[in-house]
């Protein structure tokens, strides 16, 4: 397994040699460099902060586990983003953005291996009135994609294989996750359709959803966690670090959804910023209010849920719901994660994070809210979005576990679950010194 | 008046609290401990230094009951906590002399339970 | 209370249906489009820096409390972002900038409800050289607003009862800190004055320590903090919890006072972030030295009230004061920092986490400073500000506790106050299998 | 103590007197308003970033240490971002960019107390095609300053006496790391030998480290670390904090090698954001691969150390290293941090968080690589700057310890160092009322 | 001598300690602990799904006393701990056969002050 | 058989096992405690106000003997855990009725090692 992972290693770094140092600078010949150089600026901006997600998917999905698999949750987020970003430039950016080098129909094609900008202005890439380098655009993307995995990483908590988790987000982020992406963001066949999806409801926060989906279906509930058919809580170890977790994901959230502009385009940055805001805003009082009624007491962990149900519902139309409509989709998400919370919870499908019901479910709501609020956009289109995205994440997810699963195991033995992954797979502990009580 | 001591496995605790309210023991106390026995411990490494950790996760469990009681509260605690693995514990008996309820000042066996 | 909240919300939605999408880009007449972008780019990354104030409030605020209130904290916290936006959507804003629709002499005015962005140029707004546009207005704007109701919930913590407080902090961000607002920012009677206040010494801060010297003094002490007339430390749970709150607070004080500028003038921008930078800094050293010879030891939670105390001094006057000047506001406010600790105390008005002493005092402080040391300012004049504000957010402040305070009530039943606010509102623990010795 | 420290303070306030206030907006000559607003407002967002690096040392050097010295690790961390912003402010920027006021050969020069914005254009920064106003450079490069205290901070944490590390990290950063960084930014010496350090591996990160390698001989290792010739593990007691603190570097570092391009370049800037990302996620699977093998469990710590080792390595060549230059050294820099802690360890070198291997070790690497990989820049140059700013540090460290060593002492009592610098040096616990267990 | 194992309320804990000192017993143990008694428990709920808590939390105290001091330590925690409401807690008397001063290798009673 | 309860300095658990461990004494409970005894605490003050800690942190040994142990285990913890300086602790020894191995089911000294 080392030796496999080592190898590609090698084969990257030899590949990737292709890579070259930037030609001196240059403008597209339309915009002023001055322009051309804010809207640079902004996207690098917005790349840094849609990296910060990255240690909020990290601190939220450690905060809402167990003590005794918390090394196991942040080992496998640090390595995600380090496999996200070298995985899309050896293969996922070539895969996802090739120009118009399709293989087969418009669903897939393919740009090469590796990076290598173009010379001169053909390097730059003209988009939505403003412009921006070759650099930018793969940085920008490379940190999208990482985030793709990462919510797997989440719903998958506290049962699975080291090792099988990080081939199986290897591969998840280097092929399903650009090919998907490239059927709209990479003028493929969706695209066509007049498919839209802003900043990724379906193109990321599905995509990661269904492979969670899969996953979560194959290993099974967390010993424990179902009781002769009853659910029984397993709480989360840190609330504060949830909460970080979440607000640094509102933070990145700025850049995910300001940076998907891709310019620095005054009005509508700042309209993605207020959308994407009340949407996050009415998230989180709808689940509250929702969680208040229906758990008697307000659930921080539901409030947390409701306000990235916001904010994934809202990322599909951002730039194109009106400001009351984006409030009405926060509502709308924050009432429907919780219940799909307490949906799969009955359904027995274990989801620690609630990963599900804030990315796929929420995901989908948000691209098929599109067809509901703008006129512009046709429900039908959605909705073959939503499902065509659907059915390939699945059919991948499951032809990568699968092979997983009956070689090297999907599951940890029932009795290192019992003790923790942090000592069986890492030998180490989360808080030493502190004492910890737990009879689960 | 005897007080049993017992350590457990911590995920057998919500067992034998299921095995005490059967035999109609409701009052006990619970420490968390780490106990060093004859179960194998776990090797723990960190920035390449090493140790043997032997004193692993237990749970101390208190009960002082009326002598009556004793039998059942062992039977419980093993009906509960029993695998047949190394590491499933000890029950140890102590003689209690006395016994008062706080509340009221009450002694002995109307106070134990 | 949940009913009723819900209607409110359901008001919000349907008003703001005048919301409508951006009409297309547009810039106004005299600026480049390029000035126009970077000026609107850096208003929202500075945007974005506020917004992440909100962590750095909900991590030092629990930093600093006790765990068995830790989730009741950060639900609150979290909540407060959520009320904030959407009621300064609703009616905040139109309360605060309403350009010249004044109600009452220059001290009340309203422009509607909801958000309307004005069409073609109207929409942009010009200021000091700069300009942005209406939903970077908003969204700018809508992120200070909050963090006035946050600085009350840290000095009301671990006693008060969650629903009252929600009640309180929509009426005071909707009402008291927008009105407050009107007479300086929104060019109302204080502004006509020459009362300078550059960022919100006084508008922001001083307007939560005023809301949160009420609430303290309605409230009395936490059971156990002062004992036959002894004040008893209550210590705070997690020092790193603290840290990370307050760096963070810094770290969005370059967008609170950088953006405060309202452009993105090289020259002024660039001078605040210095000023801020080393009142901050000045701040952190006086607080560590005066607590280290009255405390005998330097205490931790001491450096870091000295060190917001600088921040909050220094907002005032962040762009008029010369840098030994910033320097010595600093000082100065980590000296009182300290000192105003202890009087609150000796006066047993329990504030858990000193938001009295850095908000309102340090607030007062840096408002009066701009007098002191600026010649172009007049004292009378800034005090005049410090006084009427003060005098509005207290009978603001006491005109909402009063009937909640007669209705449901403001505290916790005792018996729920020692077994902590997370149990007995939430249902829930913060850190849920650690072992929390107490005997608090 | 206190009183030196208290007069210190006093002289620094009335040298900087001289400081003034912005005298109104000026643009430099050539190039255009717009892109001097762009490079300026770049450079702010910079230095917001490497601000947050503080919040970076400070959680991860207090996730790597034990519970009962966390308060101690994290008052050090805020003070040092006081002291470094203060000192540099009154000497250390004129020490480091004096224009031409060489003293010394172009080894030492000194271009006055204080800080005063030359008038109009002259006050311009020109640099790299852009241009910055006089305040943006000293806050960007002050923010850089404090880190290299920050680094020993790391490396000398559980057993230093504070007084004596506060006074030594005052002098370090007052004098030793301005004089270094002058003989390359500042256009000494090594820049006339064309020595690269691009954005700060040998001028930040080796003089932290050499500081903190003289400061770890001069302590000699805790107590309890090495028993019988043995090295005892002696765990880090909060994962969570050490995992944020590394994410949080890395997100500071799109500052700090973005901020050092000096202008917004398109190119420039971007192409240095690739570089520096795909180093750190080389440094993390490399260094995952390693600790997995050597130590049979993949060790978080070193992966975190892994992810930092890349950082520093890329950054001395982060804008002239190929794409799969950088991802070699990023590579071998997560093999060699690794081997390093072994080897620190193995000669008893006692460094709780590893700075010495990230810092310094990779610190040289990065620099000797830029000779190897790059053809424009000359080993042996390269080796001259390592060598030079090495043997200057060293001298300097042990100047300013020796003194301190033999008047107040370095070291706490070994009671004390057993009890926890907590308690004996603050009379706190960082995490009151939780139960921490421990037999170190 | 005996031994003197007592379970409070963790907020009584100071009020037992005063109480204990003016009784001159200055020499106490304590650590912290679940009971599980006549008082009620609580409820958890999270993410939907409910538990019933019912291990509270208290402090669990041991004091090793010369025979003459056990009815002043009796009383003692009770003046301390008493609300009058249930979950008061309990005192539990053992005997304690030798009591060994580390430090000197005393034995018995002197050893035990 | 015998109860051997021990109050040591955490920091002397190690040096404490390696006796037991010479002496062929493989079994022991640890849990933390908080004592209070004859050891001067420490000062904390937070925010201005002051406390006066005296419950310093202590580890609580148990370790279940048959009696012809009782003396090696006692020179093990002395050996291991005596400084000469006022806080090293206390050896109790309360005697010990009955002894369960609960993986088995054996009783009295089998039991116990
Ligand atoms: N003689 C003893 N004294 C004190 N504690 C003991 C003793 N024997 C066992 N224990 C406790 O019981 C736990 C389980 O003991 P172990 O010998 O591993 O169980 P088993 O005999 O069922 O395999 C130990 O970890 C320790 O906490
Ligand atoms: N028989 C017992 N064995 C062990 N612990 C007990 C027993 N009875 C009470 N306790 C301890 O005392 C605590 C208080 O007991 P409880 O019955 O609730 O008090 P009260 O009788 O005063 O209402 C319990 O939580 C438990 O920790
Ligand atoms: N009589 C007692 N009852 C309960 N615990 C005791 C008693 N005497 C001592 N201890 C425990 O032993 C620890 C050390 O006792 P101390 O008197 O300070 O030691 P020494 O007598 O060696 O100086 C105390 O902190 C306490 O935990």
């Amino acid at each position: 397994m080392l030796k496999r992972l080592a190898k590609i290693l090698a084969v990257t770094a030899i590949i990737l040699i292709s890579g070259t140092v930037f030609a001196g600078a240059s403008t597209p010949a339309k915009i002023s460099l001055e322009m051309f150089t804010i809207n640079n600026i902004w996207m690098l901006v917005a790349t840094t902060l849609v990296f910060i997600m990255h240690l909020g998917f990290a601190t939220l999905e450690s905060g809402l586990t167990r003590t005794k698999n918390t090394v196991n949750i942040l080992y496998k987020n640090v390595m995600i983003v380090a496999i996200g970003l070298l995985t899309y430039a050896l293969i996922g950016f070539g895969l996802m953005y090739h120009g118009d080098s399709w293989l087969l129909g418009k669903c897939f094609g393919f740009g090469g291996f590796g990076l290598t900008a173009p010379a001169g202005d053909a390097g730059l890439i003209n988009y939505n009135g403003g412009a921006y380098t070759y650099w930018t655009d793969f940085i920008f993307q490379g940190m999208f994609a990482a985030t793709a995995a990462t919510i797997v990483s989440g719903a998958v908590a506290e049962r699975i294989k080291l090792d099988s988790f990080l081939i199986f987000s290897a591969f998840y982020v280097a092929l399903i996750y650009p090919i998907a992406g490239s059927w709209g963001w990479g003028k493929g066949w969706l695209d066509r359709l007049h498919f839209h999806d802003f900043a990724g409801s379906t193109f990321v926060h599905s995509v990661g959803g269904w492979g969670a989906l899969v996953a979560v279906m194959l290993l099974g509930p967390r010993i424990g966690k179902y009781v002769n058919g009853k659910s029984k809580p397993i709480w989360g170890h840190n609330m504060p670090l949830a909460t970080i977790g979440t607000l640094l994901l509102w933070f990145g959230w700025f850049g995910f959804n300001g940076g998907s502009v891709l310019s620095a385009d005054p009005q509508a940055v700042s309209y993605v910023f207020v959308t994407t805001c009340l949407a996050a805003a009415a998230g989180i009082v709808a689940a509250s209010l929702t969680s208040w009624r229906l758990q008697k007491h307000p659930d921080l962990s539901m409030v947390l849920n409701g306000c990235l149900a916001g904010l994934v519902a809202v990322t599909a139309g951002a730039d194109v719901l009106s400001i009351s409509a984006a409030i009405i989709v926060g509502i709308s998400a924050g009432i429907i994660v919780v219940l799909a919370v307490f949906m799969f919870d009955s359904l027995q499908l274990d989801d620690p994070v609630g990963a599900l019901s804030v990315h796929l479910v929420c995901g989908i709501w948000g691209t098929l809210a599109v067809g509901l609020f703008c006129q512009e956009y046709s429900f039908l289109s959605q909705l073959t979005g939503v499902i065509a995205v659907g059915a390939f994440c699945v059919l991948g997810a499951v032809a990568i576990f699968l092979p997983i699963k009956y070689t090297i195991g999907l599951r940890m033995p029932a009795d290192d679950e019992i003790r923790g992954l942090d000592i069986c797979e890492h030998g180490m502990e989360s808080y030493h010194g502190f004492q910890i009580f737990t009879n689960q | 008046m005897k007080m049993i001591i017992a350590y457990i496995k911590p995920e057998k605790l919500n067992a034998v609290k299921q095995e005490l309210y059967k035999r109609e023991i409701f009052k006990i106390s619970v420490t968390n401990a780490l106990g060093c026995g004859q179960q194998k411990g776990y090797h723990e490494s960190y920035r390449g230094a090493d140790e043997e950790v032997n004193l692993l996760k237990k749970i101390r469990i208190e009960i002082a009951v009326n002598t009556d009681f004793v039998q059942p509260t062992i039977d419980a605690i093993i009906a509960g906590a029993q695998t047949g693995k190394i590491g499933d514990g000890k029950i140890f008996i102590v003689n209690l002399e006395e016994c008062i309820r706080i509340r009221t000042g009450e002694t002995g066996s109307k106070a134990i339970g």
